[in-house]
């Protein structure tokens, strides 16, 4: 059963990442991210790495996130 | 039955995941005209490193190389862990500058669209 | 007397630990930049000075234990290789360490007049901090035995050179600096995408290990793939023809002691890069690495004609030195790829005397930049009057560029002609000889320019010599260019056993 | 006209990957080369050898040292980077520097916009957090965590509270006459254990084994790890500031 969560998950961040890609909001795009580095943190826990499943939780999600979001608060949130 | 052909291709499923979300990272890189976005597409691409390298370092039913009461072998290599905690933090570096040049270029032109900045050169 | 010498020598060259503090002094310097410039500002500068010339000075017993031992290894933390990180000086690591050593701290002398103008005094501290970060990571970077930490280290390296493109806050130079990142970006993620296929086929990331592994493999494919991925990484860094398209404006719009590091030392790490991708790959059958080869010459040759090319019609002088860099870049690469010990040995030799070259042309034209704020040959004409010994500089460098004897940019060209013909390709050796005729055309418009023609801008009537603190290292180094092509001998009975070995391993 | 174009080209890229990928050891398989060179030996002795449950720990500190210097280099790097593309371009020979954040009234990031709640949330979990963090820092070595990973933690809650409480709170958490000093702490750690470990053991970054030393030998991780820990939220604290003052 765990193979098929592996599998549903992976999945899962492909279609992630496609949104993000497609998102015409720059805002909308960087929160879909946010959820691209939890489901990347699901994925790290399930293949044995917790270390790893913790700092991406932080960074991935987290940091880098906001990161963005203070960059789009300059720029504008909408992609011409 | 649907699900058992997709677990027996399982240890090709899992690279080819690593390898889609490469080229959509690369293909949001290449096509699309807002540089956060491109940046976006470079975030991508990266995780999708370290998805293969964490990847190549699990073992089938391994536990988390912590040792502890408890733990038994299989455990999964510690080692491609230890780098993709070095490589998350140069992710996250990288992507720090980055966002601080867009912030700088849209202050000096107005715009972080790749195209109109090329026309005001 | 000289006996005494020579064994005080040897033994300071024994103590073990040079190697480690040969990095940690430039990393150490650049952590406590920031700090001391809360303490006192105006040290920066002279701090900054201070650690690359103690940084230069590490080199020497490097040098000589390397000279009279051979590549010897450091295990920090004592972890027998594989199982640690190794650092290893060999001739290669020597010829960049060597060329850093030598060129950092007459670019830091430089840098303190020059940097207070062409960059914001709030920036500054953070200026002399990613110069000595940059200068440390290519050091880490070339003596690094290990795959991972040569990533780790390219990064430091790279997020430097990025900002530092763009410190002078030129809009133009930050729209480079960002087109440089991405590039540069996708180029380590390649790189650390092969890594991580060669960690996963030989379980190890020491680079001896990995090669000694790496031929008992029957998986073609894979292996097809990190070579591929290393290649191109690396290219990507060096800006070989086709991917150099980043490198012009990012090393002309930076301030011109910062080109001189970039077109200098940084695109060097690519070439680091590669030499040690051959060594990975030299032992492999399955690959077919005189194909490789082929290629690189290929694209070597197609650097130096399509950076000369695009040189000669350059009105900008800094566009002109940066697109002089790729067909450098050419050269060096060609000289390589073409795999006989004469074309080789004078690869290597070029690295480091286009180093020296381009380090002096980017500070003499900084230098005209800083006295005039101008950039164009058409601006400029009539400055070698003014400005007489700066402009002999340049145009000394210019000669060493165009590969005249006995300036520094012979040998090198030189001896990858002779090798050319040693390989049986005559066609490359042209190759040389015709880069080096477009190269004194650019030449040729350049002295045209300063030295017969009336001034006409009114900054170029009034400009004066630079500061002697920026005049003297610019000085010193054109005359270097002129030196060392002389001492040539010195640097070739050096290298020709490292060529050998390399060689020999690939047999 | 480009698109098709680019989709082509990463089809074939994809092809090609997988046809390498296809050749590597199937994942999982126990007796893949991954498993049965380095890190066997890393599985087998490294807590023998380093002293740490968390053999990821063992790795990042002990074996291979150097690449976590380098790592926490990096981040030095971009904070560095950060300043030196932001901050002011127009002051030029003004000799005081503006050290980030400059006190700003209007301290509010226009897109994250916090509402009270939230506000609430986050000032009542704080203290709750920084614990965490303290304690993925501290035991590191001995569960799952580390000081990366606790310094991202504590980074990612500094930037919550400036967010929310604004930039005066932040500079009374980070006092702006410690942060040169602060941006040095990890990198600086570990130049100093590093050359502890040579006076030690002759090997920069060695770790005396002797059972008698163990204590110093833990006592010599346990620094490094509060020194990333600690230096790392720094770092990325102030790049969110750096970022952010504009």
């Amino acid at each position: 059963m765990s193979e098929l969560f592996d599998l549903v998950l992976l999945a899962l961040l492909i279609t992630i990442a496609l949104l993000v890609v497609r998102a015409r909001d720059l805002l909308v795009a960087a929160i879909i991210f946010s959820g691209y580095g939890l489901g990347l943190c699901l994925l790290w826990l399930h293949r044995g790495a917790p270390d790893v499943a913790m700092a991406e939780a932080a960074v991935g999600a987290g940091v880098t996130t906001v990161l963005f979001l203070v960059a789009i608060g300059v720029t504008g949130r909408k992609e011409k | 039955m649907l699900p058992e052909m997709l677990l027996e291709l399982r240890p090709n499923l899992d690279y080819a995941a690593v390898v889609v979300l490469f080229c959509i990272g690369l293909y949001a890189v290449i096509v699309k005209n807002n540089l956060i976005k491109k940046l976006l597409g470079l975030n991508i691409m990266e995780t999708a490193v370290f998805a293969f390298i964490v990847t190549s370092g699990m073992v089938e039913g391994g536990a988390p190389p912590v040792l502890g009461p408890g733990v038994m072998p299989p455990l999964a290599s510690p080692l491609p862990h230890a780098l993709i905690l070095t490589g998350i933090v140069v992710a996250l570096a990288t992507t720090a500058l980055a966002l601080a040049l867009i912030i700088r270029i849209y202050l000096q032109h107005g715009t972080i669209e790749a195209d109109q900045l090329r026309e005001l050169d | 007397m000289a006996a005494a010498l020579t064994v005080s020598w040897s033994a300071l060259a024994a103590w073990p630990h040079w190697l480690i503090v040969l990095i940690l002094l430039p990393l150490g310097g650049a952590v406590l930049t920031p700090a001391l410039y809360a303490l006192q500002r105006r040290l920066v500068p002279w701090w900054a000075l201070l650690v690359a010339g103690l940084t230069a000075l590490t080199v020497l017993p490097l040098l000589w234990r390397l000279a009279h031992e051979g590549p010897f290894s450091y295990l920090p933390g004592g972890w027998a290789r594989p199982y640690g990180v190794e650092l290893r000086f060999d001739e290669f690591a020597a010829l960049l360490a060597a060329a850093v050593a030598l060129l950092a701290p007459p670019v830091l002398l430089f840098s303190r007049r020059y940097a207070a103008r062409a960059v914001p005094a709030g920036r500054l501290p953070f200026y002399y901090t990613l110069l000595l970060l940059n200068l440390g990571g290519l050091l880490g970077l070339a003596i690094t035995a290990d795959l991972f930490n040569l990533f780790v280290f390219l990064e430091v390296v790279s997020l430097s050179a990025y900002a530092l493109v763009a410190v002078g806050g030129r809009p133009v130079a930050e729209l480079a600096a960002f087109k440089y990142l991405l590039m540069g970006a996708i180029s380590s993620l390649l790189i650390l995408l092969a890594v991580g296929i060669l960690f996963a086929l030989t379980g190890s990331l020491n680079m001896a290990d990995v090669a000694q592994r790496l031929p008992a493999l029957a998986t073609p494919a894979a292996l097809t793939l990190a070579a591929a991925a290393l290649l191109v990484g690396f290219m990507l860094k060096a800006a070989l023809f086709p991917l150099h398209n980043w490198l012009p404006e990012a090393h002309a719009s930076a301030p011109g002691a910062v080109s001189a590091v970039l077109s200098g030392l940084v695109v060097k790490a690519g070439i680091i890069g590669l030499v040690r991708t051959y060594q990975l790959f030299a032992g492999v059958e399955l690959l077919d690495t005189a194909n490789l080869g082929a290629i690189l010459v290929w694209l070597g040759a197609a650097s130096v004609v399509m950076g000369s090319f695009f040189a000669v019609f350059q009105h900008d002088l800094k566009l002109m030195l940066a697109y002089s860099t790729i067909t450098n870049i050419g050269y060096i690469v060609m000289g390589w790829a073409l795999a006989s010990p004469q074309a080789m040995l004078g690869a290597s030799l070029h690295l480091f005397n286009h180093a020296l070259i381009k380090t002096t042309l980017f500070l003499a034209a900084g230098a005209l930049i800083y006295r005039t704020g101008l950039r164009t040959l058409e601006e400029l004409r009539g400055i070698g009057r003014t400005m007489p010994l700066n402009c002999a500089a340049l145009a000394l460098g210019a000669l060493a560029i165009v590969g005249v004897p006995p300036t520094a940019g012979f040998v090198g060209k030189w001896f990858i002609a002779l090798g050319a013909l040693q390989a049986g390709r005559p066609f490359f050796a042209l190759v040389v000889v015709f880069g080096a005729l477009l190269a004194a055309v650019y030449y040729v418009r350049i002295i045209n320019a300063f030295y017969f023609r009336e001034p006409e801008q009114k900054a170029v009537v009034t400009a004066r010599e630079v500061p002697w603190s920026m005049l003297a290292p610019v000085l010193l180094l054109a005359l270097l260019c002129l030196g060392i092509g002389l001492l040539a001998r010195l640097p070739v009975e050096f290298l020709e056993p490292a060529v050998a070995r390399l060689l020999d391993g690939r047999s | 006209m480009k698109k098709p174009l680019v989709i082509a080209l990463l089809i074939l890229l994809a092809l090609a990957l997988l046809a390498a990928m296809a050749e590597l050891p199937a994942v999982g398989q126990a007796d893949a080369p991954v498993h049965t060179h380095v890190s066997a030996r890393y599985i087998e002795q490294g807590e023998a050898e380093t002293g740490a449950h968390n053999l990821v720990t063992a790795v990042l500190l002990n074996y291979r040292g150097m690449d976590t210097f380098g790592e926490v280099l990096v981040l030095f790097t971009a904070l560095c980077a950060g300043f030196a593309v932001l901050l002011a371009a127009a002051r030029n020979g003004n000799k005081h520097y503006r050290q980030p954040p400059a006190p700003q009234e209007s301290g509010a990031v226009p897109v994250i916009a916090v509402s009270p709640v939230v506000s609430f949330v986050v000032r009542l979990l704080a203290p709750f957090i920084a614990l965490f963090a303290a304690y993925v820092i501290l035991k590191g070595h001995l569960s799952p965590g580390g000081g990366f990973q606790g310094g991202m933690i504590l980074g990612a809650l500094f930037i919550a509270l400036t967010l929310v409480l604004g930039k005066q709170y932040s500079a009374r958490l980070l006092p702006v006459a410690w942060r040169p000093w602060l941006y040095a702490l990890a990198p600086a750690a570990f130049l100093v254990v590093g050359m502890i470990g040579l006076q030690l053991t002759g090997y920069f970054l060695g770790y005396p084994q002797e059972p008698a030393w163990h204590g110093v030998r833990e006592a010599m991780m346990v620094t490094l790890e509060i020194a990333i820990g600690v230096g790392g939220a720094v770092l990325v604290a102030s790049l969110f500031l750096a970022l952010e003052s504009d």
